[in-house]
């Protein structure tokens, strides 16, 4: 939790400088405030701070209408995501028959392949970077995934 | 009908889009960058779905993988809207190999109409003018003398590695001709590294005159009136009206009869746009083709009745047009002024940021097409087009009563827009009076 | 014509008086309650002027200061919108006693067809249909049956003390006549203390069909066609929509003729209306006039493309109309939703407050009136109406699809509207097939 | 979760400093703090506390259009107004010829006429209700004023 006393002392600097908004972030710490006299659309205030490119890790504001989008909890705090490269259908298997590539609690090697992600009839072998513990897999069989798209949560050694 | 339709743009035309789907039933689904997630204009489509990057060319130029959006959210049909791959006959083609109708033309006819050097000839063959020159480059001097006595002075001589106004010169009269070739010839061997020169007539002070096309596939060709663009500044419009007050109901008709021969002669469906420059005694000469819906299309919208975009989509999915030529009875006067999120006094350059305060004009007559909204960001990355106001009235006075009243209403801080501009030009009396050419705004405004 | 116009009204109606004056480069100043001080549709406003107190009764009805306010401000005329002084004569010759010109007709003609008993009257010389009837009381039995037979049955017979629906017996056969007059007159003697009744026509399941009218000072008169307002309740508008989807072109043209005999023959200059209820058979009876502008002149703007306010201002400026009757050509279909602060699950109580979130709709062919937007409030003292969105398409099949798709864009949170219940209606298939009376709402939605 | 404690802090900090929204975000922890009913076109919030029935007297905060109205400054604090009870024309004294009812620094008894405001040709006497010393005239004879527009100043006894 950020720092009361420094939240204090911005309102304070509000008051006193007649200031109508204050809009902070420091890493991923943010702070948005406003006194009266502006009239906001009712936007979420990340907008206004959005860094001009974010990377697909962090949590960027997703519009309401992209339910593919999974929240990603507390308890996963710490944990590393593998994120969908492209648009398409996500297959945790080669082949209905086949085992999935990995399951929740397996070890995974960076440079091995997690899933398959299927596109314009192409079929594309997903590779981890990360090295670590399958954590969780947040995307079912044959589910259509977005870019960007957390599909597993690792644990990193 | 299509059940499902992803659209694969942006801001505004998105947005229009969207509610054209709507207003058929049918779903809209956006695709969008990292760069757009959670805009406001996105609240109204059905659902969105992130393909890629900020950067145009890892998201909305991406055709496999705005395909490959289609394809996993079930969409049935795809609406390019303007700029992008609207013009892309290869995206076409992928679009309609994976079963998705793409809204737009067969590819045949734009690539027939994309290309100039085709479309000209198509024109040639309809009997549309075209800008008298020489077919190709100028080999010798008495060939150059000869072409420029048939079409006659002033004539301009472009280098064809040129472009963009450069390498370009003009000659008024036969005794400067040689000499001016010869000179043009030095330049593009030093800017080019090319000699290749060739010719065409020297229109002066031309004005921009567009015809709205639109057709089915069952051969049902309609003109939906003249737009007058001729408020530009580096080709880029920036104000248009119709009908045009430059040109008399003959020319108004020999123009109309043109682009409708043209676009028959490509065999072409949909929305489509036949741009004309028009000479100071009403002679046009067909420049080129737009083969997808325009910035400016709200204009023919407004004295029509004709919804553009609901019309485009019926006509993609295989319906009649619905309405003859002599069904479309333009009224009254429109206006269109582009608000761009850009400084006009420093020479419109892009003024990327967030828009604090946003109060939009309204009131009889009045359209507003914006994505913006208070607390609304602009991107850096996309067009500075932020909003295009379009006023409907009567007469061309009262709709130039009616701008200036929007323009005054129309709020955005704290960024700089070309609403300051626009005033301007609507304050001008040679604008108010009809009289200007192309070069008005670099000669009058810059 | 007018230098500067005093606004003797507010909210949506004075935003739309401000932006006509502005086509017309007349400075619009707007007298304010203290309650209205620094609502946003003031800022387009060139002065405000406070006169009084929140309530009606301290400002916008008090016609001394609304006067003296011109006067003080340098007002040559005062445009009074709808409802509060709009049609009192007293106000209007008031206003013109000081030399401040009252936007509207002569107080005589409000006279004459502001009085609904006058204004009857004149109906009858004119030729115009009025609801048959005993003129004044029935004395006596036999009176009572020869009218009756007269004007056929079913009859309703109403306590001239009644209103309002009450003391009104409605009887469908000779047999029941006698007996039901008594006892109306027992029920009358009780409820008002007084026996005096009077018999009309009843007409069944009538639909309300509207005359728009614009006369000027030199005796043009010209109608913009009719507007149907069926969907009410408790005579309270809802929705109005143009051409009528209830007559057909004869009974249309019959109507239309009808209510520009009534205005010739009260001498009316301005805007005006004619009220009709139309029967199942086509048969119209002539209602009342409002001799005002009305909330729902946009229909007939978006139809006809003629801006009814800037009208009202140059005629009351002595201009001509400066438009024949066969210059009207109504275009397409039009369809008026009122957005009211009210609670429909609450028998439309009135639900003020401040309005959080405001969105609304756009588009082509699209008009929004209103004075809300984000964090705008909504008194509880006056007129409970928000925003009026008019739609405007080719048919009324698009018309109803266009507004439908803008009810679900509309977003008003926290309070209470109307948008859920004109939800349903646009849903109904009663409505999308045309097929209501004025009692729909009552006896389908409620 | 987030501290309880803390957020009651916040929520102190809103009301005293009179602030619309408050969003903090830390990681996952996230904040959105917002008093609804204020922010109105920028008007002061105390216009939605305002008494149904507002007696004129009382400082009424002035839209931008209202160029009539003066600014009352601080050093008026504690000093009374005499506010216009009608729209009309301000005018100091009886006749041209006459001098003003009042002159700053002079003394006046309650009930007694301050000056005449001119509405549809009829001429009001206005009288003070406060007893006191006039500190200031604000407005310049012959001027128009709206009501409820303070004309005097008075240091009451």
């Amino acid at each position: 939790m950020l720092d009361i006393k420094k939240i204090r002392e911005l309102v304070e600097m509000m008051v006193t400088n007649d200031l109508v908004e204050i809009s902070l972030r420091d890493g991923n710490e943010e702070v948005n405030l406003r006194r009266p006299n502006t009239e906001m659309a009712g936007l979420p205030p990340e907008l206004l701070v959005r860094p001009a490119s974010p990377n697909p890790g962090s949590p960027v504001p997703t519009a309401p209408e992209a339910p593919l989008f999974p929240v990603v909890e507390e308890e996963d705090a710490g944990l590393e995501e593998i994120c969908s490269p492209m648009v398409g259908t996500f297959y945790s298997a080669s082949d209905p028959d086949s085992d999935p590539f990995v399951t929740v609690g397996q070890r995974v090697q960076s440079g091995m392949v997690v899933c398959i992600l299927e596109a314009m009839k192409v079929f594309n072998e997903i590779k981890t970077e990360v090295a670590g513990t399958i954590e969780r897999i947040l995307v079912k069989n044959a589910q259509s995934v977005e870019y960007g798209q957390p599909l597993f949560l690792v644990r990193p050694e | 009908m299509f059940r499902r339709i992803l659209i694969a743009n942006r801001g505004e035309i998105a947005l229009r889009i969207i509610r054209a789907c709507h207003e058929l039933d049918i779903e809209a689904i956006c695709v969008i960058s990292e760069e757009d997630r959670g805009a406001a204009y996105l609240d109204l489509a059905d659902r969105t779905i992130c393909i890629g990057g900020p950067e145009p060319r890892d998201s909305y130029l991406k055709s496999d993988r705005i395909v490959a959006a289609a394809e996993v959210t079930g969409a049935d049909a795809l609406h390019p809207g303007y700029g992008f791959l609207a013009e892309s006959a290869a995206f076409a083609e992928k679009c309609r190999a994976s079963n998705i109708e793409f809204i737009g033309p067969s590819a045949e006819a734009m690539r027939l109409l994309g290309d100039k050097a085709t479309a000209r000839s198509v024109a040639k063959k309809a009997k549309v003018p075209t800008t008298p020159g020489s077919e190709g480059i100028i080999t010798d001097e008495s060939e150059l003398v000869e072409i420029a006595e048939k079409i006659g002075y002033p004539v301009i001589i472009k280098a064809s590695a040129g472009g963009g106004g450069r390498g370009m010169r003009i000659v008024r009269k036969k005794s400067e001709l040689v000499t001016t070739f010869k000179q043009a010839e030095q330049e593009a061997k030093g800017a080019f590294d090319s000699t290749d020169l060739y010719m065409e007539k020297y229109i002066e002070k031309p004005k921009h005159v567009e015809v709205q096309m639109i057709a089915d596939t069952h051969g049902n060709v309609v003109h939906l009136g003249e737009r007058d663009c001729t408020v530009q500044r580096r080709y880029q419009k920036l104000i248009e009206e119709s009908p045009s007050p430059a040109i008399d109901s003959r020319t108004r008709n020999n123009l109309c009869a043109a682009a409708v021969k043209l676009t028959k002669a490509a065999d072409y469906a949909g929305a489509g746009t036949v741009e004309f420059l028009v000479d100071g005694k009403g002679k046009f000469y067909f420049i080129e083709v737009n083969t997808r819906i325009q910035v400016e299309h709200p204009v023919s919208e407004m004295t029509t009745g004709i919804d553009l975009i609901k019309t485009q989509i019926r006509v993609a999915a295989g319906e009649h047009l619905g309405f003859s030529q002599r069904a479309i009875k333009p009224r009254g006067h429109a206006i269109e002024c582009r608000i761009n999120a850009e400084d006009p006094s420093e020479d419109f350059r892009p003024c990327p940021g967030v828009v604090t305060k946003f109060r939009t004009p309204g009131g009889p007559g009045v359209r507003v097409d914006t994505y913006g909204h208070d607390n609304c960001r602009i991107s850096p990355r996309y067009d500075s087009l932020l909003a295009k106001v379009i006023v409907h009235q009567p007469t061309r006075e009262e709709a130039i009563q009616s701008m200036r009243r929007c323009l005054r209403e129309f709020i955005i801080e704290p960024i700089h827009t070309t609403l300051p501009f626009l005033r301007r030009v609507l304050a001008h009396p040679d604008f108010t009076a009809g009289k200007i050419d192309t070069g008005f705004v670099e000669r009058t405004l810059s």
